[in-house]
């Protein structure tokens, strides 16, 4: 069993219009962007894939990574807890223009949701939410007095996830607070795709420190030296370079 | 003229694709992993934690902390990952195993399986099964044809308390391999020495047939 | 007369035990962490995945894998855990966290917070508020006391969305610390420069007194 | 912030009568046998803690650990998945006798039931169980076209674990499989006692390979040698060792 891919386009090129596609990071920790960009390259060469339903955190960051997959159009509705950033401009012009449709939801509640759409678990309940504004219409039911809301599990077609180090089976782990969604989304999607910086053969990671078992890993591509949003913003990068 | 359970092992171990991640129920069904076929490697889960475990250790060689669902001790392979209870049972109920195999006291045609529970005398236990049979891609069942007094195995509806509701896809018996399809046995492969008139007298519930019915045999094992 | 944001932090600090895990919102609350008093460690929470990280790295020494939920840089100390965001919100909703320290627009008598959303102008952002106020054994709020415009920002009830019900127990505002205690405004300490009038001539709720109220001071900083 | 505690004694202190206690472990693996021992100590000298809700995923095995507890008629109610082992004989007699309750849950259902306690999530819906015997008078509801059971979380007042590494805060690792509900426990408990094999200082454990953070921790106690109970068992012991 050998679940390498071998280069970036060849990761994202079952992702078709219409699809839902989980991506990994919080604001840039954790963002895959050489797979954003392969999707990005893959749109721009033959028109797809569009009307995309993308789950993050956030909403991007100056005009490289998600915030450059919304300014290409490519995305129909964001799924997301916190769509502001040091430079927020592309996804709020794109929501002010109503070009983007926004499901916004609490950070605990979104992770949960995720977690329980890999888990089995349609559904459950939080106090996350209660008597606000993102709980209406939801069903609301005490339990032991307290009042508590019910939420849906969440699923992709697609998980586009950053990891530190790879087998190729699939076992990963994070480095530092890279991890944030990456596992959650893994398990997920029904397909998960993944970035690591290593790629070893399978005995290379201990099976004591994996966090993300393979089962829950469909592709895993090795981009030995990833791009870091903050750093690519900081030095003022577009992605395309220059757009056409 | 009937499969040993060594046999019927050797059966299921046939239907399992390379690189499938698989959880065998405690007892006869463990013996799947013996039988892989050349050329292809099943990855091995277990309740209790384990991903892709391998054989048994040499007597004296056990680590108590390293066993499978059935608390026998296991070894580790290249690629092992461990995990707590939740996250393994996240693998099951989410529908990340490709197969579960189990043992079974009875299957009805709508794919019931009761497999957990004789009746009320008795201490219960039910461990993962009521979680196996709601969470792999293809769930069966590996077991004798009949009871050992001759009943059915196979029947209309369970007489016994249920693990899961429509859940069976195939069954490999001792006898037979069935298939469930729309709350129906179907007939797939069965032991050449028996006639289907013989085989359905020995089955609770009408065996149909759906294309040809292929001869249900094993190497001496 | 008012405690500027870095003396209301170091005021919110004195609260804090030894030991106690602590998550700090995104802004002002950060400072939180600066004021330990002597011999009193907290351990932080971000809700990013990191327990116990330590002070910003000097510029040009970041990371971008070691951020805070305000995704700005953090260091490493010893016994620093990293974690999923899964795991991170089971810590807050869970109840885990024994103090959360938010900024907020408006806390109603009642304990509930608005400190999301400033109405439908705008795009809308919610990150993890409306888990920390559910999760936190005391949620406590560090704000002005009044609006930039003068009007108060302790009020009857809220007039902004809210972010949570009746959750808030205490205020560290810039004139006062205020409980909240079975929905009522509870005065323990005040600006000694400030009669109790003038104070409550700037809070849209009755202040109660429940004993002796303290002064409100804060070293220069 | 130092969590360890001086000796098992000390670490089971404060369990009182009538309290849930969940106890670590598969079988043997993860069992913490000293902590449990010390429990029966304590029992032996001053008649408490009993009327216990012990909650584990078996009921013990021979005469050692959990067996033992039982067998000294200290848990009135056991909630458990699989009250089978190679020498159930403790238990089995103790429910013939009626003289312990039992509580079947479905092993993936006791495992998320106990992470919910942990993380806050009252209840949830399971495909497991619908239509057995074991969800019975449990409510049921349907997503997307196929039925569910609601399921609600589970805590106790203690938990009692065997991890491998543990730091004075609190952080743990585990070993191989002896990890399977010690995390779960450790956050779904009021007070999380823990015996480890090695206790080292706070920087001892890998920040990345941290599998219980020690916000789930309350006590930590080093045991450099633990006892297995199947190797116990293999052994025939018995705890106490000559009964009284």
């Amino acid at each position: 069993m050998d679940k390498t891919l071998p280069d970036p386009a060849a990761a994202v090129a079952g992702i078709e219009d219409g699809m839902s596609v989980m991506i990994g990071g919080f604001g840039g920790s954790g963002a895959p962007i050489e797979l954003i960009h392969a999707l990005i390259d893959r749109y721009l060469a033959t028109g797809h894939p569009k009307d995309l339903t993308v789950i993050n955190n956030n909403a991007g960051n100056g005009h490289v990574g998600l915030a450059a997959l919304i300014e290409q159009g490519m995305v129909a509705t964001l799924i997301c807890s916190f769509p502001r950033s040091a430079d927020p401009v592309v996804f709020t012009e794109a929501y002010k223009a109503g070009r983007i449709t926004l499901e916004l939801v609490p950070q605990g509640t979104l992770a949960e949701r995720i977690r329980a759409g890999g888990a089995g678990i349609p559904a459950f309940y939080t106090p996350t939410g209660y008597g606000t504004a993102l709980a209406e219409g939801k069903p609301v039911e005490e339990f032991d007095g307290r009042p508590y809301v019910r939420e849906r599990w969440l699923k992709a077609d697609y998980a586009l996830v950053r990891a530190h180090r790879g087998d190729t089976m699939g076992n990963l782990t994070y480095r530092m607070a890279a991890r944030n969604f990456g596992p959650l989304m893994c398990m997920a999607a029904k397909v998960s795709i993944v970035q690591v910086s290593e790629l070893v053969e399978p005995g290379g990671i201990d099976p004591e420190a994996v966090v993300t078992p393979g089962i829950f890993v469909q592709g895993v591509v090795e981009i030995p030296d990833p791009a870091q949003e903050e750093a690519l913003n900081r030095a003022g990068s577009r992605y395309p370079e220059v757009p056409a | 003229m009937r499969l040993t359970p060594t046999q019927m092992a050797w059966r299921a171990a046939q239907d399992i694709e390379d690189g499938a991640y698989v959880n065998l129920g405690i007892g006869q069904p463990e013996m799947v992993a013996r039988f892989q076929p050349p050329g292809r490697e099943a990855i091995f889960h277990t309740e209790n934690g384990i991903l892709g475990f391998g054989e048994a250790p040499p007597p004296g060689c056990e680590d108590w902390d390293l066993i499978n669902a059935g608390k026998k001790a296991v070894t580790l392979k290249s690629g092992t990952a461990f995990f707590h209870h939740a996250d393994s049972f996240a693998m099951v109920r989410g529908g990340h195993l490709d197969v579960a195999i189990l043992g079974a006291y009875e299957v009805a045609e709508s794919g019931d399986l009761a497999n957990w529970s004789t009746g009320p005398r008795g201490v219960p236990a039910v461990g993962g099964a009521m979680d196996l049979v709601h969470g792999a891609k293809r769930v069966a069942v590996m077991m004798d044809h009949v009871t050992k007094d001759g009943a059915p195995k196979l029947v209309r509806a369970c007489s016994l308390p249920l693990t899961g509701v429509g859940c069976v896809t195939r069954v490999y018996s001792s006898l037979a391999v069935i298939d469930i399809v729309a709350g129906r046995f179907v007939l797939r492969e069965k032991v050449p020495e028996l006639t289907l008139d013989a085989l359905q007298a020995m089955t609770g519930a009408t065996l149909h047939l759906d294309g040809p019915v292929g001869d249900l045999t094993a190497p001496d094992l």
